[in-house]
């Protein structure tokens, strides 16, 4: 059975070694003349606006960590959408006792301005 | 397809949290409150907190003797987890007493002081009520998250900043070792219940050399070491209590190592109890290694606080003989011991609120000096402090120390209780220093700056009235602590 | 019936507290002072009701339980106080001799700042006194035991300002510590020793009736008193720990009087005594009592040879006179030990008192005359007898007492350990012979002090020396009564061999519902052959009166003749003067062969031993302390990764060990 | 055929690397990865065992230790920018103000 797909085996190990070998063989007998524009990231030939490694401003990062906290309380509500019918009006309940804290939690966060960009 | 929904509300009992339930719901209120007030104004959330606490212990105080499991036997509220309860929220409510003012004088009047200090107490109540590993993983996570963040309250203080990172760092790194030990327990045993895991262990043949039952109890015993500052895992100690608000330092040392301890006992009284042997022997170790630790390189600080810090290192050697001894007499014994540090300890740290400058540089053994005679009333208030922590005779001290000691004599540790003796004479001499401080030096400064605040005046002398009524009438509480065992 | 015991420490509790907090608003020094005095003045009369109640009554043990103190599953520890005869003569001899030094203090302390503060802890060590002396159980005598370590260290440190006395008070403490740390121990081991057995108790009374569940001469026993009686060196003053004691005299002298001499220095022996059913367990721990106490009154004694401040002659003397309580400890002789722990707190308070007069009146004397001589140094002093008549004649009975002369207080105390230390079953010549020796010794250095201070040329600056006054009343009647204490006192204990009147020797009788069954199981005693040998017991006295006289004439011809001849031959005969030289050049030969190197072993002893060695030792132990916390200390080096790294080494550590080992 | 051990394995070997991260590595935040790493590590051990138990214990554990690992980034990273504020790196060896 499996011994008919032994030529796709052989095709894919001869493109393989291909592949590597050229690039490989390239790289090790090629000429080498960097340049600046040469060794610059490919941008449609743009020319480079700055550096990549630059400060963001720290309302990212509380942005950041606000998306965390509440993007993971949708964790919990998973199971509990799988689970839903059957625990009718109870599980209701609870999860709204669930999402009233993270409301809680949410009202501060907005009196306190943290979603404000300004 | 209905009993499903009635299974999980057959669960529910709400008795079961009711205390740490609404002292959560105190907290939520309380943020919200606190963004409509203007910035600034904390006195408000501050009364209200005390409130809280008070409504809180006394509903703790109306399930005593009543005990209540609910959440398919992940909580109960029985005596052992109401005692605790009440030795965190005094802690709580003495740490709350001595903020305010503080705060304003350190420039950081920030109302989200108080939740998180209500947080950090519930926290601390889950994992005294907990008797299902994941809700006292989660109670000790929600109390270490809400420390962090008040161990680096003072956000433009490097010190804080340190102190907080450091916390951060340690303690999640800790919990990376509890959770491995519950998760190796959990392969093990089939379930994270307490009792649970006592049952499957008791009835494994060679449990103590199974080393997955070994590494498992070892790896969790060291999040809850962690938490009381046990050597080797207290590091973290003294550089965060020194750089923590001295506030938070004060609550730090008693609420939540009590509630450690709390939980501590209760998962190696209950779950570890057929490997009572091997983890005995590692608790003497550690015992004895903890206080000589603490208690010998407190005599090398110069800074009071830093000092403080080592003789809460000592201090957690001592209730940690209560472990060792592994009877009632010696667990009941750090039941009362908790509640004995927990005046002591933060009433010494209340002198030192009251007596620090802004960015208390001032709090060294020099800074001290004739405090005895400008201020009396502080001098006298340090000086009761002091003794109870070196365990002389009558303060609470000393009955702690006795407690706690006459368990590991009735388990046949004399070498230990010996041991335990010796290391008070240890620490009796950097006590002693402060008092020769306060007392034999002559006054480097006037005092002048130091106000009388009135409720710290009033936790310095609940404090004194606790450490005075532990240390000659403790035999209620005594009762108390042992009708707590479970 | 016995259900006012309580007020007898409350009294002075009250005093302590009111004069503590109010002391400063009330300011006048008659209220402050009369405060003190009535307070621990009540508590003796309370003492003597309760005292002669329990003389007339057949039940000799008697407890009165306040309430529970500790509950602990195993044991109940009781707020409780035991009146049985010794504790009965302590409180009485505490809250005597403390009314009389309090009554003193009042004159003595006149004008110091701080004088409330004074009463207040004065009062406050009666309290914790008599605690120790009256609780029944263990606990509440550990109480007594921390609460007058901490008043003597409160009260030497009196003179804050003084560096000095602030490094005595911290040293007396600290010493104390270590041993409190014996007591403790002792008490932990007893505790468990006892436990393991099914009993669990601390109580005396229990702890008394059921020691016989120990093995008598056992390993358990001997270990367990030697950690009480390292802790009773530690409050007595015996080696190695005695160096606390003469350091202890930079406070006030009443304090030196009340703690450092009648009291607080006597509680290791009563703590001996009460205890001494298992200290009879363990004949080891009873030698080394007997040979410690031994070498403590030699070694004391002698190096009270060597001192010329007043108060530490009497400091010196102090130490070896609790040495022969501990020898009479030591040999079994419980009662003798207490009746001079009795007679030695009348005379040597008075000694003190009497040095603290002496001390008054020179300081008095130089602040007349602007001078700042040291008003204790001996060698200022001399003839004072004149100036100071009641002062001397109280000092010279004390000393009398003190030299053990016949009839006196010091006479039947003294002798009566030295006969047990020659005769009991548990005695040993050698103790004896240091014991005669010591005792020789101290008649010695108690009459040089005697005559150096009111005897021979007055030796004040001329500025000073007309302006030295007679004390006030409040300070020379407790002289007074102090003295002649000291010299009627001994008759309550007039011994078996000269009582010509069969009175019986009362306190022998009276304590021996305490002593006797120790005695009686044990065969502690004197034999029987030895116990009717009058006349060697009546020879050994002879014997002993005539060491003592020779003391007393080789002091007096030291320091009387010495110092007298060359003046008057110098200015009658001025011719003679070679002659005189030539006197004074025996005399030289004499202080050559004799007493220079006595005083050469005295100051080597306390130069080169107390100070280089015991102290040496103490310090090293500071030292390595010290060192050990200092390097421990960089472990806490603030790099986030070594603490992480020790962590993950503790959990290696541990992990491995229970695994692979 | 993998079984649960070489899950066990794996995660161990995960866990390892984590506490490795953590005593070597200098940068706040890689500390900070390495201890997510190790959390992970417990949830993977989790995940196996409760599929090889047969029971869901522990998966929900692996829920809270989620949630729990997230309020704790909040908090940690929180606490990394306030420190950076005041001191402009994120090195752990420049806080060092605590000591002895």
């Amino acid at each position: 059975m499996l011994e008919n797909y032994l030529p796709v085996l052989v095709l894919i190990g001869i493109a393989v070694a291909f592949a590597v070998g050229s690039v490989v063989m390239s790289g090790l007998i090629g000429m080498k003349k960097p340049s600046a524009v040469k060794l610059a990231p490919y941008e449609c030939g743009m020319p480079l606006v700055g550096s990549a490694r630059e400060r963001f401003s720290v309302k990212f990062y509380i942005i950041a960590m606000l998306f965390i906290l509440f993007d993971i309380e949708a964790v919990f509500l998973y199971p509990w959408a799988v689970m839903f019918k059957r625990l009718g009006m109870f599980g209701f309940v609870e999860m709204g006792v669930f999402i009233a804290i993270l409301l809680v939690g949410f009202i501060y966060v907005w009196k306190k301005g943290a979603l404000e960009w300004e | 397809m209905e009993n499903l929904a009635q299974i999980a509300m057959e669960s529910v009992n709400f008795q079961a949290i009711m205390p740490s339930l609404v002292l959560c719901c105190f907290g939520m209120v309380l943020l919200l409150v606190s963004v409509f007030l203007e910035r600034g104004r904390t006195a408000p959330i501050c009364w209200l907190s005390i409130i809280g606490l008070v409504v809180t212990g006394i509903i703790s105080i109306n399930g005593w003797n009543d005990p209540q499991a609910g959440f398919a036997g992940g909580v109960v509220l029985d005596n052992f987890a109401t005692f605790f309860n009440l030795t965190c929220l005094i802690a709580a409510g003495l740490t709350i007493l001595m903020s305010d003012s503080y705060l304003h004088r350190e420039g950081y009047p920030v109302a989200e002081y108080y939740p998180l200090i209500l947080f950090t107490t519930a926290g601390a109540m889950w994992m005294a009520s907990g008797t299902d590993l994941m809700t006292i993983f989660l109670g000790l996570e929600v109390l270490s998250v809400s420390l962090y963040v008040l161990a680096g309250f003072f956000r433009g203080q490097l010190r804080s900043n340190e102190a907080g990172l450091k916390y951060f760092f340690l303690g999640a790194f800790s919990t990376g070792f509890m959770l491995y030990g519950v998760a190796l327990l959990y392969g093990v045993t089939g379930t994270t219940k307490v009792a649970g895991i006592a049952e499957a262990i008791r009835l494994m043949p060679d449990a103590s050399s199974n080393p997955m039952i070994i590494a498992g109890a070892i790896l969790l015993s060291i999040g809850f070491l962690f938490k009381i500052g046990a050597a080797p895992f207290h590091m973290w100690t003294p550089d965060v209590y020194q750089g923590a608000p001295t506030p938070i330092t004060a609550f730090m040392s008693a609420g939540p190592k009590a509630a450690a301890f709390a939980a501590f006992m209760r998962v190696t009284y209950i779950s570890l109890d057929s490997l009572q042997v091997d983890m005995s022997a590692m608790f003497w170790v550690l015992a004895v290694l903890t206080m000589t630790i603490g208690n010998f390189v407190a005599i090398a600080q110069k800074d009071v606080k830093r000092m403080l810090a080592f003789s809460s290192i000592s201090h957690a050697g001592y209730a940690l003989v209560g472990m060792v001894a592994w009877n009632e007499v010696g667990f009941s014994g750090i039941l009362f011991y908790m509640l004995v540090y927990t005046f002591m300890n933060i009433g010494a740290f209340a002198v030192l609120v009251l007596i620090g400058k802004q960015g208390e540089d001032n709090l060294t053994l020099d800074g001290m000096a004739g405090l005895g005679y400008k201020r009396p009333f502080l001098g006298v208030a340090m000086a009761i402090f002091l003794f109870s922590l070196m365990g002389l005779p009558p303060t609470a001290g000393f009955t702690g120390k006795f407690f706690i000691f006459a368990g590991a004599l009735k388990a046949g540790y004399v070498w230990l209780a010996i041991l335990g003796v010796l290391n008070s004479a240890v620490s009796l001499y950097y006590y002693l220093r402060v008092m020769v401080y306060m007392y034999f030096r002559d006054p480097v400064e006037d005092f002048s700056w130091v106000k009388m605040e009135m409720a710290t005046i009033v936790s310095i002398l609940i404090a004194i009235a606790g450490v005075l009524y532990l240390g000659v009438l403790p035999g209620p509480v005594m009762e108390l602590a042992k009708l707590s065992i479970f | 019936m016995y259900s006012n015991l309580w007020l007898i420490p409350f009294f002075p509790l009250v005093g302590s507290i009111i004069n503590g907090l109010f002391g400063k608003k009330i300011k006048n020094e008659k209220v402050i002072g009369g405060i003190a005095t009535i307070a621990i003045f009540l508590s003796f009369l309370v003492s003597c009701q309760n005292f002669f109640r329990l003389l007339g009554d057949t039940e000799k043990v008697h407890q009165q339980i306040l309430g529970s103190w500790m509950s602990i599953g195993i044991l109940n520890v009781e707020w409780g106080f035991l009146l049985d005869p010794l504790s009965a003569l302590m409180i009485m001899v505490v809250t005597g001799v403390g009314s009389l030094i309090h009554l003193y203090s009042i004159g003595y302390m006149h004008g110091e700042t701080g004088f409330y503060r004074f009463f207040s802890y004065l009062n406050l060590f009666c309290f914790s006194m008599l605690m120790l002396v009256l609780g029944n159980n263990a606990l509440v005598m550990f109480i007594g035991w921390e609460g007058v370590g901490l008043c003597s260290y409160l009260l030497i440190g009196y003179y804050f300002e003084k560096k000095s006395a602030g490094d005595a008070a911290k040293k007396a403490f600290v010493v104390n510590r270590i041993g409190d740390f014996g007591f403790l121990c002792g008490l932990f081991t007893l505790f468990w020793a006892l436990g393991s057995k099914g009993v669990w108790t601390l109580n005396f009374v229990e702890i008394s009736e059921n020691a016989h569940l120990l093995q008598s001469g056992g390993l358990l026993v001997t270990v367990v008193t030697l950690c009480f009686f390292l802790g009773a060196t530690g409050k007595s003053a015996q080696i190695p720990l005695y160096t606390w004691l003469p350091d202890a005299m930079e406070g006030p002298t009443p304090v030196s009087a009340l703690i450092h001499a009648a009291t607080m220095v006597t509680a290791g022996i009563y703590m001996i005594a009460r205890m001494n059913i298992l200290f009879a367990m363990s004949p080891t721990t009873m030698m080394v009592i007997a040979f410690v106490g031994a070498a403590t009154a030699l070694f004391a004694a002698s190096i009270g040879f060597a001192q010329n401040d007043i108060k530490r002659v009497l400091a010196y003397s102090t130490v070896s006179q609790l040495g022969f309580m501990f020898m009479a400890m030591g040999v079994g002789a419980f009662t003798a030990g207490i009746f001079h722990l009795m007679t030695h707190a009348f005379f040597k308070a008075c000694l003190f008192l009497g040095s603290g007069s002496v001390i008054h009146g020179m300081h008095h004397a130089y602040h007349h005359a602007h001078l700042h001589d040291d008003p204790q140094d001996m060698r200022n002093m001399g003839g004072l007898r004149k100036f100071m008549p009641i002062t001397w004649i109280t000092y010279l009975l004390s000393c009398l007492a003190i030299a053990g002369m016949p009839f006196f207080a010091g006479f039947f105390s003294k002798d009566e350990i030295l006969w047990w230390t020659f005769a009991s079953t548990r005695g040993s010549y050698l103790v004896w012979i240091i014991g005669t020796i010591a005792a020789c010794m101290t008649a010695f250095y108690m009459f040089r002090s005697l005559y150096m201070t009111f005897h021979g040329e007055q030796r004040t600056d001329v500025r000073a020396k007309d302006h030295i006054p007679e004390s006030p009343w409040v300070i020379t009647l407790p002289l007074i009564i102090l003295a002649g204490l000291a010299t009627i006192a001994g008759f309550i204990g007039i011994p078996h061999a000269i009582d010509v009147a069969h009175v019986g020797n009362g306190i022998a009788s009276f304590l021996d519902p305490v002593f006797g069954q120790a005695q009686q199981l044990h065969n502690i005693g004197i034999p029987e052959d030895l116990a009717h040998n009058v006349g060697l017991e009546i020879g050994l006295m002879c014997m002993s009166v005539v060491i003592g006289l020779i003391g007393i004439g080789g002091a007096y011809y030291m320091y009387m003749k010495k110092q007298e001849l060359p003046a008057k031959f110098t200015g009658a005969f001025p011719g003679l003067h070679k002659a005189v030289f030539n006197k004074w050049y025996i005399d030289e030969l004499y202080d050559f062969l004799f007493v220079n190197p006595c005083k050469k072993i005295g100051t080597f002893l306390w130069k080169g031993f107390d100070v280089c060695v015991v102290d040496g030792v103490v310090n090293g132990i500071g030292w390595v302390v010290k060192g050990l916390a200092s390097g421990l200390r960089y472990t806490q080096s603030g790099f986030l990764h070594n603490y992480a790294m020790i962590m993950v080494v503790g959990v290696v550590v541990i992990v491995g060990y229970y695994i692979f080992g | 055929m993998i079984s649960v051990y070489h899950y066990m394995i794996l995660s161990a070997i995960l866990f390892a690397i984590g506490s490795f991260g953590v005593l070597t590595r200098k940068n706040m935040i890689v500390i900070f990865m390495c201890i997510e790493l190790m959390l992970n590590s417990v949830n993977l051990t989790f995940i196996a065992l409760s599929r090889h138990l047969g029971n869901m214990d522990g998966q929900i554990f692996v829920f809270f230790v989620m949630t729990v690992a997230a309020a704790e980034a909040a908090v940690g990273l929180a606490l990394i920018i306030a420190f950076y504020r005041n001191k402009e790196s994120i090195e752990v060896d420049d806080f060092r103000l605590l000591k002895w």
